[in-house]
Order: C-alpha cells, then structure tokens, then sequence
C-alpha cells in the first residue's frame, strides 16, 4: 500500500438551492483515524460523499484535496449508511463484489477468512435478506475491509450492532486498517473516544477539532481516560445544535 | 394435480363461454363456428395440423431464442453507450412503428420464402418488447449501487454485467413473457407474408376459402401453442430470478 | 434440368390446376425443367418479385399487370393461365339489391386493391350510377363473410369459379354480376408475368407447352385431373376444390402461349379513361407472344 | 434546443441510412423506393395523406386512452383476486394468442367498419403489453411495505392504491411506452381488415396499385405519428414519476 | 385508548428447517416499557415480527398471547429495523400513511406537529431520498407515533441519531407512548438502562431478565443508578453468546 494521504475538504456544498453546509474545512491526517461527530442532517454523510467523488447532485464550491497533490479516485473505500448489498448474491459473493467489478482473481480465501472475522463464517452462503440487520452491516463492513485502499470512509459502520459485536468489529478494523488515512462518521461517543486519533465535531457553525485522549487508539473502552473524554464528547453534542 | 384440474377448468369456461357466445349472439357458423365443430375437425385433420404446428413451432422457438438475444444485447448496447441510444433508440420504436407487412416484401427479398422469413418477424415483433422492458429496467437501477461500483473502481462493462443486468433481471423476464406471446404471432404473420406451411399459411387457406371450422382449429392449437410456451417462458424467470 | 421458379398469386387452388398436374405429371422433367412452386399469402407480392428477379415467373391479374407496367415495373405478359375474367361483383340473392341500379347508397367491399375502382365505376356507369353513390370497405381477409353477414350489399373482387360455391355450401345463395356483361372489356383473369430485361424466352416456351399439355389432359380428363390435383396436399381435398374444379375446368387458357393483343390494347385504354393509369402503353410493352421457336 | 438538432440528426442518418441500403443492396424502386421520390409524394398527396392521418390518429389516441385505462383496470383486478388470477390470466394470454385477424370478422361484425373496430383492435393489441406490465410490476412490490401496511390495518383495497399501484409505476409506464409504439399497427390492422378510410387503408390501396411510392410516404407518416406518441408517452411518464 | 394488554411470546422459530431461537419465553407487562437487548442475530427482530403478525416464513412453534385474550392484529404499531418509507410520499405524508391505509381522515396538523415534535418541520415536503439517514429514521418514528396503539414495538428506533436528538426522541417516544405495552428492541445499553421499566437479555441460552435501576423511567442519562444499570448491562453483553 503506497503511503496513506491526508484529506482535505473545504467550501460550501447547496443541494437544489438549499444550503447543505456552509464553510467548513475538515482536515483528516494522513495514516490517522479521524472521527467525524455531529447532529443528524448537519452535512456528515454528503461530505464523505464528496470525498468519494460522488454527490453529482451536490453543488459544492470549494475543494476536495488530498495531500500528496494527487487524483483521490481509486485510492478511496466507502462504507455507507445504508448497508448496499447486491440481493440477488449471497453474503461471500458481495464480500468479494469489488474484486469482480474491478475484474481481478478474487480471493476467495481471504474473503471466508473476513466473512469468520466479522463473525458469520456459517452465513456465508446467504442472501442478504436471510440476514438480521447486524448481519448485513458486517456483510458490508467485510466488502469495505476487502477493498485495501489508502483511505477508508466510513458511515456509521456500527450502528446496527450489539455492544459486544460492536467492540469486535472495532478492534478488527482499527487493525486491519492500520496505517490508512479514516475518515468514520459516528454518533457513538464512546466509539469515537475509543478510535479517534482525532476527533472533529461538526455543527451548523462548521466542524471543530476536540482533543483525543491521551493513549494511542484504540483503547480500552473502559479505562478512565476513555470515559472521560466519552462524557466530555456527550456534553459537547448535546450542546451542539 | 390442482394445477391440471385449474387447467381444466379454465378450459372447460372458455369452450362454455365461447357456446354460449354462439348462441347468445347469433354468430353465423362463418363468422365464429361452435367448438363441438372446431373440436371435431380438429380431430380429423389432426394430421394436416399437427405437420403445421410443428413448422410454426420451429419458426417460434428459433425466433423467440434469436429475438431475447437481440434484445438482451439491444438493450446493454442502448445503456453502455450514450450515442447508441441516441442512435439507436428511434431506430428502435422505427423498427416497431413500420408494420411489418410493408417490410415483408424486403424480408422475403433477402430471405427468401424458407423458414428464415419467418424466423426474421417472429424476431422483429419479439425484439423490441424484450429491448424495451430490459432497457426501462435497466435505466432503474438503484443509485446506490452504481455509486458502490464506482467508488470501487469498477470498469463501466463490469457495472453493467455485475449490477446493473442482475438488478434488471426481473424486467427482462417481464419482456420475455409478452414475447413468449408475441413470438407465435410473428411467426404467423411471417408465413402469411409467404409461405406453403404452417399454421399461419393453414389458418389463411382456411379462412380465404371460408373452412372456418379448419381454421379455428389451427387457431385452437395456436393458442394452445403459445400457451405452453407462455408457461414455459414464465416456470424458467421464476427458476431463474428466484431460485 | 433448368432450374426455374414460379410464384403464384395465392395459395394453391384450383386456378392453378394446370400448373399442378403439369408438376405431377412430369410434364416439366419431360421439357427439361425442374420447376419450384411458391405460394404467397399476399396478391401484391409475386410481381415485386418478379421484377426484382427473385422469381423467374409469377401468375398475377391482367388488370394489375396494367398499373404495375404504368408504375413503371420492370414487367411482361408472357403466356395466360386463365382466359376469361373471373372477378364479379358479387350480392345476396335475397338481398336487397337486385341491380346494379339498386347499389345507390350502399356498401361494396373488395379485398385485393387496384382494380375495384375501375371496375366498379365501368358497372356502375353503364347503370347510370357513378363511384359517388357506393361506399367502397376494402375488406382485404374477409370477403365473403363480410357479405354473408351483411356488413357489406356487395362485393367486388370475388371469383365466381369460387365465392359463388362458397356461398351455396354456407347454405346462403349468391348471385354474380359480370363485368364483361356491364361494361367492362373482357380480359384474362390470371397470366404468366416475367421480367422482360432478364428473362430465359427458351424455358418460358417450353414452360407454357408443359402447361398447355396439362390443361388438355385436364379437359380430356376431368376426374383424373382432380384426383391427381386433390392428392397433392390433403387441405385441397373438399367440397369447394371440387365444386370449384368443375366450374374452372371450362376457363383453363387452352392455347396459353397465344395472346389476343386487342384485348390488352382495350384494356389499356379502358383503364386510362377511367383514370387509373396515365396514357397508353403499346402493347408490346405489356405483352408479348414468345411464338414458336 | 439540442434535443432538437438531436432529432434532426436522427431522421437525416435514417434518410441517410435508407438511400444507403438502396444503393448498396441494388433495391428496386417497387420494392423500396428511395426517400426523394418518397418525400416529393408525401408533398404531392399531402392532403390525401393528411385526412387519412387525422382518422387513424383518432383511433390511436381513443384505442391508447381506453386500452391504457382497461390494462391498468385488469392489473389490479388480477393482483387484488386470485380468482380473478385464475380465470383472467389465461384469458389475457388467450386474448393475444388469437391474432386478431381471425378476430377481426367478429369485431367487425359488432362495431361496424367505422372508427370502433379499429378502436377496438388498436386496444386488444395495447391491452395485453400494458398489463402484463403493471401486473409483473404489480407483483414485486417490496415485502417490507406490504407488511407495513398489514401491521397498521389496512384495508386490500387501500394497499393496492396506497403502496403496490405507487410502486409499481415504473412498471406502468414501461408497459406504456411499449402501448404507444403498438397502439398505431393496432389500428392499422384494423384498417386493413375492413376501412374505407385511413392510413392503413391507404397503404393497402396504395401497395394493391404498385404505387410504391405512396405507400411508403404514408408509411413514414405513420412512423412519424408512432414517434410522436412515444416521445409524448415518454415525457409523460417521466413527468409523473420524477416530478 | 383501551387498556394496554401485556404480552407474551412463548416458543421456538425455524426458517428453512435451521433454528432461529430455540424455546423462548418473553413476557411483556401491560403498560410497561421492556426493552430488549442482545447479539446480533439472536432473534429480536424475529420475535418482534412474530409479535406484529408477521413472519409468514418463520416456522414458529408456541404462542403468542395477550394477557387480554384478545387477538393482537389491529392493537400493535411495529417500527421496523428499516425506516420502510415510500419514496413517492414527502415526509408530511409518510407520516399520514396509517391513516390513509386505513381510510381515516389525515389529521395532517397532528402530523405536522409530530414532525415538529421529530425536528423536521422544515423538511416536511422532501422525499426520503432527500433526507439524511437520521432524519428518515425519525419520519419512521413519527409515523409509528401516529399510530396510536395500544401495543408498540420498536426496532433499534434511534440507532442512527446522535446523541441529542436520540436524548429527545427517547423522551418524546417516552412520553407519547405513556400506558402502552411497549417492547423496544435496542443495542444500546444506556438508552435500556434510560427507558427500560423491564430490561430483557436474549442469548442463545433463552432471554433473562436484569432488574433496572429503581427509579422510574425515562431516568436522567447520567444520573448514577443509570450509568451502573447501562455498565452492568454493558458487561452482560460483552460477555453473551
Ligand atoms: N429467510 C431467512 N432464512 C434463513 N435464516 C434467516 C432468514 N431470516 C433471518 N434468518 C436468520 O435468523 C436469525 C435472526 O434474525 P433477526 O433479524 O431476528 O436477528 P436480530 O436479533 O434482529 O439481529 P440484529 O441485531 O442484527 O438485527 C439470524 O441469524 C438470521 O441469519
Ligand atoms: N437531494 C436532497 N435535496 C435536498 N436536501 C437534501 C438532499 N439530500 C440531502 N439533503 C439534506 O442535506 C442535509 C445533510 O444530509 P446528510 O445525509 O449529509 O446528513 P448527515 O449529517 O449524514 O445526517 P445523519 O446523521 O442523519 O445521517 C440534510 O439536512 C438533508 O435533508
Ligand atoms: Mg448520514
Ligand atoms: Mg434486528
């Protein structure tokens, strides 16, 4: 993997007129694990869209850079909110989806190897409507985590999970994913205490940078410091409008 | 077993219907003959028709595997390129808006009055509800998805091929049952465009000499004809789409 | 053998006894020829192939030969299948219309177009009624049905060799106007048409003697002629090919190689005055007599 | 004003494409004459063509309305009942198993040659691909909602037009872009099987007087008219779902 | 309203042969709120279904009763996993489905104070596919709030919302649903340890019941017996199969 880039967005982004966002500057270093917080409708999901080179229907004026100066087409994952899982193939054949669009051998192994990480080693063989809503959110965590770009957005990636599952699939990707440049949108402060090398809260009045806890992510997500900064980050959001 | 009864059944109101039809109406025996006469010669030119059948039947499914395959390929080309629809798509509603009887001269010009004239307009009147119903289909596929595709880097031909022709799958089995339906009467328009067998020319000869009796017969199997293969062409979408 | 292809003007009747017995005779192997009979479902189509050379000879309608020719297609008579019009208009026998006097008002259905209007205009006129007074239905697949259930008071376009017999089997009793009676030129119903610029004058010569050959063993033999006729396809056999075989049997061209070229030049101008075609044509542009060679 | 120059680009390849084939397949005139003779006789008889046009127009639009209304009536009567799915659907099959031109005495006999048979045969023909279109449609609404609708207590009748009839527009207007191209050869057969009026009756006069030349300007007239319906249909279609 | 039955589902499901949840009992008291925890693909949302009505391809073997006797077809509102709404409606008329399913007359002002009451009232003409996915999940909410029943069962009703709009529609469900049988099917331990007059644990094993704080729900979110209840229950779940 070449060495994972910063990100920056920066500008305004109007759907059909409306104001989506106003000005706001969102810095992802490169090779961290940044999380994204704030109230539902404030913009996050549009600006990972953005970030993945989609939103046609945005109008966006400002820019999209990553710090090497180089194209971030190819180079991006996205998770997105809605799990997105083809009906018609079973839970394996949309964990290897990204290997068959881009036409190369898929890797069957690695991807029963993930399909065993993410916990449903014996669901395999399913569509995803045979699947409960946790299922399918891991289905779609595998597929991302199959991707291996340099940098990997992520919406809500947990958010149909149980705690203990939840906590799994956050070890496993702050491990597999070591060394990429996150982007992860989550309303879990906990979450976001637990993973963010840095975390941004997002309000109407733009996107703020809160200082981490002191320890290297991940944490444990129990130990004191992680609490702390989970009921500082919980104050924070209730504030926020 | 419920299925053959309901079959039965079916069949049993239509030739009801169609006696009663007769009597309530007053239908002259030219015009619409009763089915104990249609049944009988049915019965006894049950030779002359089944040779015809079997001609027609060939045209048809020849036609019907030719005409989904066109269509099937009609319809990627019409949403991989842009200027193909640009092009193409009137071509398309062209193909359907001439009547096939002023193309049939042309047809027959270039294929001669074999088999292949009929296999040709079985073809055309199959092609464009199979284009058309896999193209609507095709153009709906969930934006969602294609945004996944691109994001993964996928290659437009590989959009198509892994999502876009899966996702319109069930559209395409829709345009194969009207043309299921469609295909016999291609064929039939076909032969009587030109031709010395079949159902279509039988079904001719019977009606210009006013045998209406014959001809309802080879109309009988006809429908019978496209039913089975409307049964057919709908058990195959069900196996394939659901299983 | 030389090879040849011949298009009839429908499917196989009776009209093309003939052709048939000729076939089933071997009077064509016997004059080295190997010919292929093809039956359209559409009139309008054997001269198109004719004239695009996808056929060597075609059986069509005299009248129809004029328009085509005037079209400007590439066409010629070449020898007559059946020597008389066929055409009648056709009405009820106890239907209201009596003469043609009595069709003021009504109706008239046709099925193959082009000559309708000629045709019924000449009868018309000679009884003091013009195109005008009748509404013409082209009523293309349906013919005598449409008169027998009275949509129709008459039709124009129905053979009386087989609409008539038609009618009487259905039990309803018809009854013929003739268009040579009622002012129309006499004409030949059915004839042999080729492509002028590239047809074989040698294999049509001995085509029409094959012919002529068959059309005597039909009238020498009336009931033999039919059995070998009715065993060629098992839908030819019934009532109406029978009844319609006696009654065609006297029409047969007995010379089917002479041309009576007056008849071609009255017809031409019948049709010019009627306005159907523009000017006269000579009649060696229509038809030609391929003579002894 | 692009989409205009677009069309003009179209017909000019179709002209294009026409005197193409001429010269490279060696047409003859009587078979296929070429588009200057043709376009000089749509000018020369425009006005014989126009009043022909203007009646099979009206039979397309009255047979497009009503057989659009009755495919739409038969979709939800054969999803709302499955008794109705048992006799209906065979019937719909039936119905276009029988070329209408063995129907056509019969129709003829009860609506007359005037406009009603071809109104008739224009929605028998329309009828068949608009419904099986709705019906297919009809049939995948997603389980998800109809369960929804089950669980609040609602009516069949009100989650037929509430939620099945709503999703299964895309299906609707599928199946009625395919009517609009049908809708004119419906009337055109009709024509043929008993006019005294029409484009199609024009075309049959025309081709029986070898006089190619106006069968083929009536003929593009036609294809003209079939355009037009289908870009109408089209807009419309776009309108009431994306709007 | 009548009176709010309470609920139980006794029994084991099988879809295609293979075991959804084995012998089972859950019982929920009338007029309570129970909230409903457990791992993924346990069976939650499966008994939820069977408890609506639905499931028509679940083999389930037992009974579903109300303390009543009465039947529950036509007492029960469901808020499904997914938000379930029709693309074609503007959130305005989502939220007035029920009542145009069942043919009453739309009391659209209720509605439009719902979706005030949801944080929407300046969304309430755009279509789903213009909203963001919080702001969907609370238009399914409202319309469940329309629903008026005496028996309300919600699926992970506020997993994509942050942390102050979920604290609000916590408090407006509370609320609104006062008297109801309420099951609530949810991944997040403080929001049970916040709602939950009866929380239920489902594992493999069967569902257990834990004892709730003492003090009446809806309880304040950082009040103490709150944060022990939800870390209590945190250490239940990670420790569940
Ligand atoms: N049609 C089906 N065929 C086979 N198995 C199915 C089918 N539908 C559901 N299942 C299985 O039933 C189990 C229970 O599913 P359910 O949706 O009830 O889980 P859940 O507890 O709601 O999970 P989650 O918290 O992830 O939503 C899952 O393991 C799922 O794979
Ligand atoms: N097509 C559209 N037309 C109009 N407004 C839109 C459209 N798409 C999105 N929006 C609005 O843009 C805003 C931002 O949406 P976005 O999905 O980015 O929110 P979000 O921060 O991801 O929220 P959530 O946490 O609920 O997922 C929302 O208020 C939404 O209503
Ligand atoms: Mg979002
Ligand atoms: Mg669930």
């Amino acid at each position: 993997m070449t060495q994972a880039p910063a990100l920056r967005l920066a500008g305004e982004a109007r759907i059909g007129g409306a104001t989506v966002f106003g000005p706001v500057t969102l810095d992802a270093p490169g090779g961290c694990w940044t999380c994204l917080l704030g109230p539902s409708g404030v913009g996050k999901s549009t600006i990972l869209r953005l970030l993945a080179g989609l939103g046609d229907e945005v109008a966006f004026a400002g820019d999209v850079t990553a710090d090497d100066g180089l194209p971030l087409g190819g180079r991006v994952a996205l998770m997105a909110q809605s799990d997105l899982l083809m009906p018609w193939l079973d839970a394996l054949d949309n964990v290897l989806l990204g290997a068959r669009l881009r036409g190369t051998t898929p890797e069957r192994e690695r991807a029963m190897t993930m399909l065993q990480r993410v916990g449903l080693a014996g669901h395999a063989r399913k569509r995803p409507r045979a699947l409960s809503g946790g299922q399918r959110q891991r289905v779609a965590l595998a597929r991302t985590l199959m991707e291996d770009r340099p940098v990997v957005l992520l919406d809500e990636p947990f958010s149909a999970l149980d705690a203990r599952s939840r906590a799994a699939m956050q070890d496993l990707a702050a491990d597999l994913l070591r060394g990429c440049t996150i982007l992860h949108v989550t309303h879990d402060t906990a979450e976001a205490a637990r993973l963010g090398d840095r975390i941004l809260l997002m309000t109407e009045a733009g996107i703020a940078s809160i200082a981490p806890p002191a320890t290297p992510a991940p944490r444990i997500h129990d130990a004191p410091e992680t609490l702390a900064s989970q009921g500082h980050l919980l104050r924070l959001l209730m504030a926020a409008r | 077993m419920t299925r053959v009864f309901r079959i039965f059944g079916v069949i049993l109101a239509i030739l009801l219907a169609w006696q009663t039809l007769i009597w309530l109406a007053q239908m002259p025996r030219f015009i619409l003959p009763g089915p104990v006469a249609v049944i009988s010669t049915l019965w006894t030119s049950r030779l002359l028709i089944a040779q015809n059948a079997l001609v027609t039947a060939t045209e048809v499914g020849i036609g019907l595997v030719l005409g989904a395959a066109a269509g099937f390929a009609s319809a990627l080309l019409l949403v991989a390129s842009p200027l193909a629809r640009s092009v193409l798509r009137p071509m398309l509603v062209f193909s359907q808006a001439v009547p096939v009887f002023a193309l049939a001269p042309i047809l027959t010009l270039w294929f001669g009055y074999g088999i292949w004239s009929k296999v040709a307009m079985a073809l055309l009147i199959i092609y464009f509800p199979v284009t058309s119903a896999f193209f609507d289909a095709l153009m709906r596929t969930p934006r969602g998805w294609l945004e996944l595709a691109r994001v993964m880097g996928a290659a437009p031909g590989r959009v198509l091929w892994r999502i876009r022709v899966p996702a319109a799958m069930p559209g395409f089995a829709s345009g194969l049952r009207l043309a299921a339906v469609y295909a016999p009467i291609g064929a039939i328009i076909g032969e009587w465009v030109g031709a010395s067998r079949g159902l279509g020319y039988l079904m001719l000869l019977a009606n210009g000499r006013a045998k209406t009796d014959l001809m309802f017969a080879s109309l009988l199997v006809l429908v019978a004809l496209t039913f089975v293969l409307h049964a057919a062409v709908d058990a195959v979408c069900r196996r394939v789409w659901e299983g | 053998q030389e090879k040849m292809t011949l298009v009839l003007d429908w499917f196989v009747n009776p009209d093309h006894g003939p052709i048939i017995v000729a076939q089933e005779q071997g009077y064509f192997a016997d004059e080295g020829l190997e010919v292929e009979v093809i039956a359209p479902a559409d009139p309008a189509d054997p001269p198109k192939m004719v004239a695009a050379g996808r056929a060597d000879l075609a059986v069509s309608y005299q009248p129809q030969l004029h328009l085509q020719i005037a079209e400007g297609m590439p066409l010629v008579r070449v020898g007559t299948l059946v020597a008389t019009p066929l055409n009648c208009l056709l009405v009820l026998q106890d239907g209201p219309v009596k003469s043609i006097a009595d069709l003021a008002g009504r109706k008239v259905g046709f099925s193959v177009a082009g000559m309708e209007e000629a045709l019924l205009s000449a009868m018309l006129q000679a009884n003091g009624l013009s195109l005008k007074d009748v509404e013409l239905v082209g009523v293309n697949w349906s013919l005598s049905p449409a008169l027998m259930s009275g949509q129709v008071d008459a039709t124009i376009g129905a053979f009386r060799n087989f609409e008539l017999n038609q009618m009487q089997i259905e039990g309803i009793d018809g009854r013929c106007f003739y268009p040579e009676e009622e002012g129309v030129p006499a004409y030949d119903e059915l004839i042999y048409i080729a492509n002028p610029e590239t047809m074989e004058a040698q294999d049509i010569r001995r085509f029409l003697a094959a012919t002529e050959r068959a059309t005597q063993f039909i009238v020498n033999h009336p009931q033999e002629s039919w059995d070998i006729f009715a065993g060629t396809a098992s839908e030819l056999r019934d009532e109406l090919n029978r009844k319609a075989w006696a009654d065609t049997i006297p029409r047969f061209a007995l010379r089917p190689a002479a041309l009576d070229a007056g008849r071609y030049a009255r017809f031409e101008s019948f049709l010019n005055e009627a306005g159907l075609i523009e000017g006269t044509r000579a009649v060696s542009d229509l038809a030609v007599e391929l003579g002894a060679q």
